[in-house]
Parts: structure tokens; C-alpha cells; sequence
């Protein structure tokens, strides 16, 4: 017998860490404490409860992590709040890894590279962080931008404070929508951060979060001079394989599953705009 | 070439069906065609083709994948794929046997679908030449001739004869195993139909369509046509065209709880249907208009964008004659690539 | 009945267009072959004249297509629609059930003598329609095959038209032509064939038929009387399949809902049937249950009068019980 | 006596104000009723949708058996006015599509009448038992 990619591996959620209000994470290994499998970042992988439904996932963890994978998830639909309710011990099943990873080892190594993230976006890009923090000395200046509507509502705050605001190179920029209090950070929305912020167009940016903010970031980054070939986004359609068959996540003739999920913009113009 | 007797046909059929399961076309009472299973006294249909296609033999509208079993917070995944038998299809047109090669580029792509695949290693294509294609046909459109259809073997009907020629291993095995029932013979019968077939496709009316309009590369060209609007305008949304085609190929997977397990199946899906793109968050494709012009540009240019230009449209003709609002591909072509050139 | 021709529509809508009346038309449009009709909206008189078709293949029934022709936003003035007879019924239940806006419609009453079933003529005459020549009575049809052949209309005619339960207009703005009668038709023949089957019997007969069901859901899509925003057979959380044909469990239990959600509401247009890619006689599940609602509560049809009360969401303290229904002699 | 006596599974939607009540008292009064029945409480036998009686059947049941408020005594008015006319019609209609009429069948029970409850689910059982299992409205995958 063949193969199968539909069948799915057995996974056990170990630890589950309350983000945000709406925001899990969740770290899963294979039943006998193993990572699952091996996966580059930016790539997904599909979750799913029998009887609930299956789900496509960015991997939060980094490559580099060599004892367990993370996935960030915001209750939002069916599956995610069934594993929102879910407990440690919990078995899940896990297929992957689907799409292209972020060309981390040819494009990126020794550029400058900015991420700029919005709310639970942060969470395709967190792999690609961690992973170009893992290996500093292969990458320039790293520039993080992360905005979200509350200080409450920022991913892996401790992490970004305690880990990535503390390396050397690494600039942290947070931003909340509103005022806040116990918040002296700056307030604003992402783009007009990034705006404001003004940085030089000699690196790579990567951009992840809702459409509305990835629209007009773009614009922002454009307005100072960015090529789209040098940003980057990662997309999310419906799937249902993750193996480019079952015909759903497309793009014209591009799918989401196979195809991207990571996009360069000038690829993207390609496309029709249906996404 | 070898060919037996038409009064012999119910002979040859039971020879076949000793090894391997046979599925013939036959009418049902009504006189619409389906494939069956072939027993003693199922006579085949003499219907240009089945109301549904052929490609249910290799991507059934509905199949169980595997199976859990799930225990408070364990999960036991039971894979359920088992070896399938061999079996044999008589009488599949040019056009549906064309889809094969079409719904392969799909499943047989890397990574393979072993459910396809264990199918289609099983399964014995007989074709069977078109000897009264109908107005709807358009298959030589597409350069596909309904005269020479291939397949593992190919036959030919004429009025008192079958013909039979094999075109690969597994029709040269099944030909051998019918060796006793058939006869050696020349092709002079079957040259003649061929070219009374040719004849005809000229007569049909939807042979020269635009298809130099389309294609690779013809995204941003079509994606925006204001045409959409109107051809979509009284689009029902149903799932019939998706599902009579031969070459429509999306699916759905799904889970259900039987009470003592979950059986995860897949199932064929229309890009038709409002709920294909649902997600929690949203649809990508918000109206008909999204989802109609989805499956025609995935059939005219999506898929030949990926696939070395091949189109996935056979010219079978089903979803002109059962659409219930009388849309289809050969309007859209029609009025997309521009009336003059037809 | 004088026959309407295709000319007498397209004054008709100049008139109405020109007027000011209408600013759109609900019609049929020519296809590819004499018998493939789709509907489409014009709203110029040029384009009627090069593409609009009436004729014996103009079966659709366009009441449903007006819940969305008259919500679009920015569009203004009135739709004009054509009626048949039978699709006038359907018009007054969606007004009933509170589906379209009247004031944005103009609805044109057209007689009618039945439309004919492709289907019908091609099991006669085979492949190959080169021509349809369905200008008089005895229809003309010519094949690549087999010559011209001529067919007698009242044999090919749809079978809601062969079974025609009306031929009087209950709604329009204005009737072109005179109106007809009500009709004492045999359209429960069958329903009462089949009733008189034993149980075993009839389940093989409908086992045959639903067996053959792709689950495609054109019945319920082209359906006037399924109007619901989201079905049921949609919700992800019902936990019914909406597309899989998975055993004759989901199957019967597709066909049993759909009826029984359009019961006592279905104006027995026979849409279902007549798109039904697999040939399900639907209008007989239908009609089973128009026949049941006439026998045990008094003569009911859905969509005579705008307003009425369907026999579902009413009630006597007299009505017969389910064990008497079902043990009914005369059933 | 046979040893392995075929048991059918029957599931009854009762009322909550009337039948249920009554499947109460038939308890308490130790009126005894065959263990395969299994009751639903529902808040009227008006908010049992056709669905859930294809449902029951699907999941493996071989008779379903709708309770409710005598007729008149409706705790919402007239909610088992609408019950009486619906089951009427798919009665009917599953009788239409061949599937054993026996196998579905209303009742009404007041609070009071634990006895006929209880003598209503004994020879409903028994009917059910005397038609064997639910064949033509059964979903394989749900059986073992």
C-alpha cells in the first residue's frame, strides 16, 4: 500500500498555554514525546478532532525546536473551539507539513529583515523569528513590528519581552489599538507605525495579519520605497486535503495549500484578487 | 484485430465476468443509461452514454477513508484502505475515457492518492467508438476522436459485429483471456465506420469553438470580464453540472459519528455550492457569480496553467443537456472568446 | 386558445419599456439548439429582438428568480415577468410568504398550452437534434440521423403539463390573451397507483428511484417554495449531508424533509421534476402530500389566494389522527 | 423460551408537561414497561421536527413513539394541534414510501395516566417486536 497522505498522525497536546483571552497555544508531540515530524518555516499543518472537523494551522514553533511543535489558535470557528475547551493529554491528529516555507536560506540569509504582524498573525511569522534568531549570525538587523487591539491581546508577550526584545539586533516594536492603562508603549494602528517608524528599503519584510492591515501596510511600505518583490505575506483559504486536490484553496491556478501558503506581492499581482 | 458476433455478446461478457467484476451500461426503466454490474440477462444499453460519467469507477461520489475511535481524550486511527479487485468497464466513450487521463494529472501527481490509485491499477477501460454522437457533443474540440477512443481496449459496434483491439498490456491480457470467443479479422469493417463517424463530427454543431482564446496564462484576461455578471445571473447554484461532469474532481472530506466510531469519507463537492469556501471568518467567494466563473476558469484556464495546457473539459456534452437553466461551458466560451470566431 | 408568438411578447414589453414602466425583462434567451432556452434579463429593446425566444421549450417558472431580481441595490423601477398560468400560483405563495417586494414587479399573465420535455422528444426521435420546429400543433423535429420527424405535441408535453391542474391566471398585473379554467386533472392518478401497491412494492419502487439520486440539490434550488436564506441541508451543524449520496438512509431522508418542508406551501409547479438530472419522478412525493392535506383537511391549493393560511400552520380541534391517517381505507 | 428473544429499540418523544409525567407516575405507581424504550423529553411533542424521528431511525431505533398533551390540553394552546397534523402527513408518507406504518405512531398522555403509558409502551413494543428490526430505514453505518 501506498502512502497516504489524507491519513493523519496521532498527536498529544502536552501543554496549553492561554495567550491571550481568545488565543491558545497549544505544543504537540507524538505519542511516544517525539516531535511529529520535521517542517521549514512558514509551513502548515492540518489538526483535527474526529467527529469535530480538521483545520489548517500555521506551525508556531520553530524548525529549530527539536522536541515538540506549537500551534497558536484563535477560537474562531468549529474545530478551534473544540480544541479551545481541550485539556493536556488530549490526542489530536496532525497532518503535514503542507506548502512552502519562507525561503529563510536563500533569500533571506544576510539581509535586513523586518516582520510586521497584527494580532494572530503573529503567529506563521513567529516561526520564522525564532528560527532567524536561532541562526543570528546568518541574517542582518531584524526589525519586529506587532500590533494588537490591547496589551492583553499581544501573542507570546513574555516571550517577545523577556526573549526577542533582549537579543542583540533585534528591535522590538509594539503597538496597541487604544489607550490602555499600564501601557507606555505607543498606541496606534500598524501601518501608520510602520510609517512612522520609516525604515530603510534595504531588507526583506514579511507581513502577516488581517487583510485590511496587510492592505494598507503594504501601501505604508510602498510609500517609502519598498519593492513588492521584496515583501512577503502567507495566505489562508479554506482547505480540505492540503495536497492541492481537493480543489478549494485556490488562487487562479495557484493553491494556497501546495503553492503558498507564502507569497511574494509581485506574485500575488499575478493572481487574480480573490483571496 | 479481433471481433465476435453481436448474438455472442452475452458470451463474451460472462467469459469476463468469470475473473473479474463487469460493468456495462443499461438502461433503467425509464431508458436513461448507468453503469451495472453485469449478471446473466443485463442487456446493454444501446444510449450514446451513461447519464452520469465514468469516473465514479475511480473517484466514487462517496468513499469511506479511514476510521477513529476515540475514548475520553484518545484517539486510535484505524486505516481501512483494503485491496481492490480487479474489474473490468465496457463500453466507455472517447470522452470519458479522455477524463481519466485528466482526473490522473490530479490524483496520480505527487503525493499520489492511494485511493485513486489502487483503483485505477485494478480497473479495465474497454471504449467503445461513437457511432451516432449526438448535437451536444463537442469532444473533437477538444482533439478527441470519438472514432479511435482509447483505452485499454477499444471496440467498435457495427451492426452484426464487435470489434475489439487491445491498446496496452492489460487489454492485450484481457483480449487473451476472450481469445476462445473471438475471431481473427481484418480492419476493413471498422475503417469504414471510422470514417462514417468522421463524416459526421463535421455535421456537429459545436465543433470549432474559441478554445485559441483560452488556456494558459489567461487569468488576468478573463478574471474580470464584465460577461460574468450576466452568464452567472440566473445561475441556480445547484451541483448538478459538477456532478454529471467527468473531469470535476473537487471533494469534500468529512467525519461522521456513527455512535461507536468516526468515519472520516470524502465525498464530491461543487464549487457550485454557497458552503465550499465557508470559513469560520468568512467566504472568499462571496456571490455565484465568484463560484461560477471558479469552476469555468478552472476548466478553460486554471487547469491548463498546470497542466501542460491540457484542458479539463472532455466536450461530453452532459452539462448541456441537464442543466436545469441550460448554462454551460459552450456559452461561456462562446461569449467569452467572442461569437465571430465560432 | 389563441396561441401567444414571440413578436406579441416583445411588443408587449416595448410598450412597457418604452413607457417607463418596466426598466427590465424577465425572458428566455436563445440557445444553442431550438429546445435550450435560459432565462435572462434584458433591459434594452435591441437585445429582445436578437436573443429572446418563446416558444413550446419555455418551461422555466420565473417566480423565484424575482426574490433576486427585485432586492439589488441601486436598480430602479419594476421587473417585467412573464407567467404562465402555473407559475402565477408559485407568485402568489412567495407574496404570501412575504419573499418579494410587489411593488417592484410587473407581472404579464401569458396562456399557455403546455411546454414541451426534451427528454420526451429525444427518447423518440434519439440523438442528433439538428432542428425544432415548434411553430403549430405537430411538431417537427429534425435528427442528423434520421430525417424530419413529426411529433404530436400533446405526447411530448412536460409531465406537469400533461397533467395541467390549471390554466387560470390567479395573479398579473395584466393578461395577455383570455384566461382559462381550472382544470379537473388526473394529476393524482399516479399517486393513487402507487397507493394501491403493497408496502414491499412501493418500496422497491421508490428504493429504484431515489437510488439513483446524485444529490446535486437542483430540486431544491429551482424549487419556488424553497426559499430559505440558508437550508438546513446546509447547516455544517445539523448534521445532515448535503451533497454526499452516502447510503439510500441519506437519501430518503433528503427526498422525505424536502417534500415535507414544501408541504401544504408546494404549488405543485413541478420545477423538481422537470430538472431532476436523474429522471426522480419528485412531483409524486409532492403530490402525495397535496393529496393527503386535500383528503384529511379540505381541498387546498397553495397560492390561489395571497394571504391564505397553509394547512401546516393551521389546525381544527377536529382533525383526524396520525394512527387514522395512515389507516385510512380510502387513502 | 428462546434465549436470545430479539429486543427492539424504541425511542419515545415525550411531552414535558403531560407524557413525561405520566411515564413518571407509571414509575412510581410500579406499572412495569419493556426497558427498550427510551425516553426524550421534549418541551412540547410540537417542537419534534420530522428529522428527529428519521434521526432516531437512522441511529439504529425500530420504532419511535410520539407522546403529548390530550388535544385541547396543550400546555403552550395549540402546540399538539400542529403535532397531530404533521405526523398525520409523514405517517403517511413514509407508509407511501413502503416503510412499515406500525413502526411510527402517536399518543396522547396526560399526567394522569401512567397507566395507559405504561400499557401504551408495552403494545407498542410488542407490535415493533412482532415487525423485527428496522430494514428500510436504516443507515449501515450506523449498525454493528
Amino acid at each position: 500500500m501506498f502512502n497516504e497522505t489524507l491519513i493523519p498522525k496521532l498527536g498529544v497536546i502536552i501543554d496549553v498555554r492561554q495567550d491571550t483571552p481568545d488565543i491558545k497555544t497549544f505544543r504537540v508531540v507524538s505519542p511516544e514525546g517525539k516531535k511529529l515530524f520535521e517542517h521549514r518555516p512558514g509551513q502548515c499543518a492540518m489538526l483535527s478532532i474526529p467527529g469535530v472537523g480538521e483545520a489548517m494551522f500555521s506551525i508556531t514553533s520553530s524548525p529549530t525546536n527539536t522536541e515538540y511543535m506549537e500551534f497558536s489558535i484563535k477560537k474562531c470557528g468549529c474545530v478551534t473551539t473544540w480544541l479551545h475547551q481541550a485539556e493536556v493529554g488530549q490526542n489530536v491528529t496532525v497532518r503535514g507539513p503542507s506548502g512552502n516555507p519562507f525561503p529563510v536560506d536563500d533569500v533571506f540569509a544576510g539581509k535586513d529583515l523586518l516582520f510586521v504582524a497584527g494580532g494572530v498573525g503573529l503567529a506563521p511569522l513567529r516561526s520564522v523569528i525564532n528560527y532567524c534568531r536561532h541562526y543570528r549570525d546568518r541574517y542582518g538587523k531584524i526589525d519586529i513590528v506587532y500590533g494588537s487591539r490591547s496589551k492583553d491581546d499581544l501573542l507570546d508577550y513574555q516571550e517577545i519581552i523577556n526573549e526577542w526584545a533582549t537579543d542583540s539586533g533585534v528591535n522590538v516594536h509594539l503597538t496597541i489599538d487604544r489607550e490602555q492603562e499600564g501601557w507606555d508603549g505607543h498606541v496606534g494602528f500598524v501601518p501608520n507605525y510602520v510609517k512612522e517608524l520609516g525604515f530603510d528599503t534595504n531588507k526583506i519584510a514579511v507581513l502577516c495579519g488581517p487583510p485590511i492591515m496587510i492592505k494598507f501596510t503594504l501601501e505604508g511600505l510602498r510609500s517609502l520605497g519598498f519593492e513588492k518583490t521584496q515583501v512577503y505575506t502567507t495566505l489562508e483559504l479554506r482547505m480540505k486535503c492540503g495536497v492541492g486536490k481537493c480543489g478549494r484553496c485556490n488562487v487562479g491556478s495557484k493553491y494556497v495549500c501546495k503553492d503558498g501558503p507564502v507569497f511574494r506581492f509581485d506574485e500575488l499581482d499575478e493572481l487574480p484578487n480573490e483571496y | 484485430m479481433r471481433k465476435i458476433s453481436l448474438s455472442n455478446l452475452d458470451g463474451l461478457f460472462a467469459k469476463i465476468a468469470e475473473k473479474s467484476k463487469l460493468y456495462i451500461p443499461v438502461d433503467d426503466n425509464k431508458g436513461f443509461a448507468a453503469f451495472k454490474l453485469w449478471a446473466e440477462g443485463v442487456k446493454m444499453s444501446n444510449a450514446l452514454n451513461t447519464v452520469r460519467s465514468a469516473k465514479d469507477f475511480f473517484f466514487p461520489q462517496m468513499e469511506n477513508l479511514m476510521e477513529f475511535k476515540t475514548e475520553g481524550k484518545n484517539i486510535e486511527i484505524i486505516d481501512i484502505r483494503e485491496e481492490k479487485e480487479d474489474f473490468v468497464v465496457f463500453g466507455v466513450r472517447a470522452c470519458d475515457v479522455k477524463s481519466f487521463e485528466i482526473l490522473d494529472r490530479v490524483f496520480l501527481s505527487e503525493p499520489v492518492d492511494s485511493y485513486y490509485a489502487s483503483r485505477r491499477e485494478k480497473g479495465v477501460i474497454v471504449s467503445l467508438a461513437c457511432g451516432k454522437p449526438a448535437e451536444t457533443c463537442f469532444c473533437s474540440a477538444f482533439g478527441i476522436d470519438p472514432a479511435t477512443p482509447a483505452g485499454d481496449i477499444t471496440a467498435w459496434k457495427t451492426e452484426t459485429d464487435l470489434y475489439l483491439k487491445a491498446n496496452t498490456e492489460k487489454g492485450e491480457k484481457l483480449l487473451s483471456q476472450v481469445e476462445g470467443l473471438t475471431e481473427d479479422c481484418d480492419d476493413k469493417a471498422v475503417e469504414e465506420q471510422k470514417k462514417a463517424i468522421t463524416e459526421i463530427v463535421k455535421k456537429l454543431p459545436l465543433q470549432n469553438l474559441p478554445l485559441d482564446k483560452f488556456g494558459k496564462g489567461k487569468t488576468k484576461e478573463y478574471f474580470d470580464s464584465p460577461e460574468w455578471d450576466e452568464l452567472s445571473s440566473h445561475c441556480l447554484g445547484c451541483g448538478t453540472c459538477t456532478f454529471v461532469c467527468p473531469t470535476c474532481q473537487c471533494y469534500d472530506v468529512k467525519d461522521f459519528n456513527t455512535g461507536r466510531e468516526v468515519k472520516r469519507f470524502r465525498c464530491w463537492d461543487s464549487c457550485m455550492y454557497s458552503d465550499f469556501t465557508l470559513m469560520a471568518h468568512g467566504n472568499s467567494r462571496v456571490s455565484q457569480k465568484e463560484r461560477f466563473r471558479q469552476r469555468f476558469m478552472h476548466k478553460l484556464v486554471y487547469y491548463p496553467d498546470n497542466n501542460d495546457g491540457l484542458f479539463s473539459c472532455v466536450g461530453c456534452g452532459r452539462c448541456l443537456s441537464k442543466c436545469p437553466i441550460s448554462m454551460n461551458i459552450v456559452k461561456v466560451m462562446k461569449t467569452l472568446g467572442g461569437k465571430e470566431n465560432v | 386558445m389563441q396561441k401567444i408568438t414571440r413578436d406579441a411578447l416583445i411588443e408587449k414589453a416595448q410598450t412597457l419599456l418604452d413607457s417607463g414602466v418596466v426598466t427590465r425583462v424577465l425572458g428566455w434567451k436563445k440557445g444553442d439548439f431550438d429546445y435550450d432556452v435560459t432565462p435572462a434579463l434584458f433591459t434594452d429593446i435591441e437585445s429582445m429582438k436578437k436573443d429572446f425566444v418563446f416558444g413550446d421549450f419555455c418551461g422555466a417558472n420565473f417566480s423565484k428568480y424575482l426574490l433576486k431580481e427585485t432586492k439589488k441595490i441601486g436598480v430602479e423601477g419594476k421587473v417585467l415577468v412573464f407567467l404562465k398560468s402555473c407559475d402565477t400560483y408559485s407568485f402568489n405563495q412567495l407574496l404570501t410568504e412575504h419573499r418579494f417586494d410587489r411593488e417592484k414587479v410587473y407581472a404579464v399573465g401569458i396562456p399557455c398550452d403546455g411546454m414541451v420535455d426534451v427528454n420526451k422528444i429525444k427518447a423518440i426521435v434519439g440523438d442528433g437534434i439538428v432542428s425544432i420546429d415548434d411553430s403549430a400543433e405537430v411538431i417537427k423535429v429534425e435528427t442528423l440521423y434520421d430525417g424530419v420527424k413529426e411529433l404530436n405535441k400533446a405526447d411530448i408535453l412536460l409531465e406537469r403539463c400533461a397533467n395541467c391542474k390549471s390554466r387560470k391566471h390567479v395573479a398579473y398585473d395584466e393578461l395577455m390573451g383570455e384566461d382559462g379554467e381550472v382544470i379537473d386533472s388526473n394529476r393524482f392518478d399516479e399517486v393513487e397507483k402507487l397507493e394501491k401497491m403493497s408496502a414491499d412494492e412501493r418500496f422497491a419502487f421508490w428504493q429504484n428511484e431515489l437510488s439513483r439520486c446524485i444529490r446535486c440539490n437542483a430540486c431544491r434550488d429551482v424549487c419556488p417554495a424553497c426559499t430559505c436564506e440558508k437550508c438546513v441541508f446546509n447547516n455544517p451543524n445539523s448534521g445532515v449531508e448535503n451533497k454526499a449520496a452516502a447510503n439510500s438512509f441519506e437519501e430518503q431522508m433528503f427526498h422525505i424533509i424536502r417534500a415535507f418542508h414544501v408541504a401544504g406551501r408546494c404549488t405543485d409547479c413541478g420545477e423538481c421534476s422537470r430538472v431532476c438530472p436523474q429522471h426522480i419522478p419528485l412531483h409524486l412525493l409532492n403530490r402525495k402530500f397535496i393529496k393527503d392535506i386535500n383528503s384529511f383537511y379540505g381541498d387546498y391549493q397553495a397560492g390561489e389566494t395571497v394571504g391564505s393560511r397553509a394547512p401546516l400552520t393551521n389546525f381544527t380541534k377536529e382533525d383526524l389522527e396520525p394512527s387514522e391517517a395512515v389507516n385510512r381505507e380510502d387513502k | 423460551m428462546q434465549v436470545n428473544e430479539y429486543k427492539p429499540k424504541i425511542v419515545a418523544f415525550c411531552c414535558n408537561w403531560c407524557s413525561y409525567a405520566g411515564a413518571d407516575l407509571a414509575g412510581s405507581n410500579r406499572l412495569s414497561y419493556p426497558a427498550e424504550v427510551k425516553v426524550i423529553r421534549v418541551p412540547c411533542s410540537c417542537r419534534v421536527n420530522p428529522m428527529f424521528i428519521l434521526r432516531a431511525f437512522q441511529r439504529g431505533a425500530d420504532g419511535v413513539i410520539l407522546c403529548g398533551c390530550h388535544p385541547g390540553d396543550c400546555h403552550y394552546t395549540s402546540g399538539n394541534y400542529y403535532t397531530r397534523r404533521r405526523m398525520a402527513l409523514l405517517f403517511s408518507m413514509l407508509d407511501y414510501l413502503g416503510i412499515e406504518k406500525e413502526r411510527t405512531r402517536v399518543e396522547w398522555v396526560s399526567a394522569a395516566e401512567g397507566a395507559k403509558f405504561a400499557a401504551t409502551m408495552n403494545d407498542f413494543v410488542q407490535t415493533v417486536t412482532a415487525l423485527g428490526e428496522n430494514k428500510r430505514l436504516e443507515d449501515l453505518r450506523c449498525k454493528k
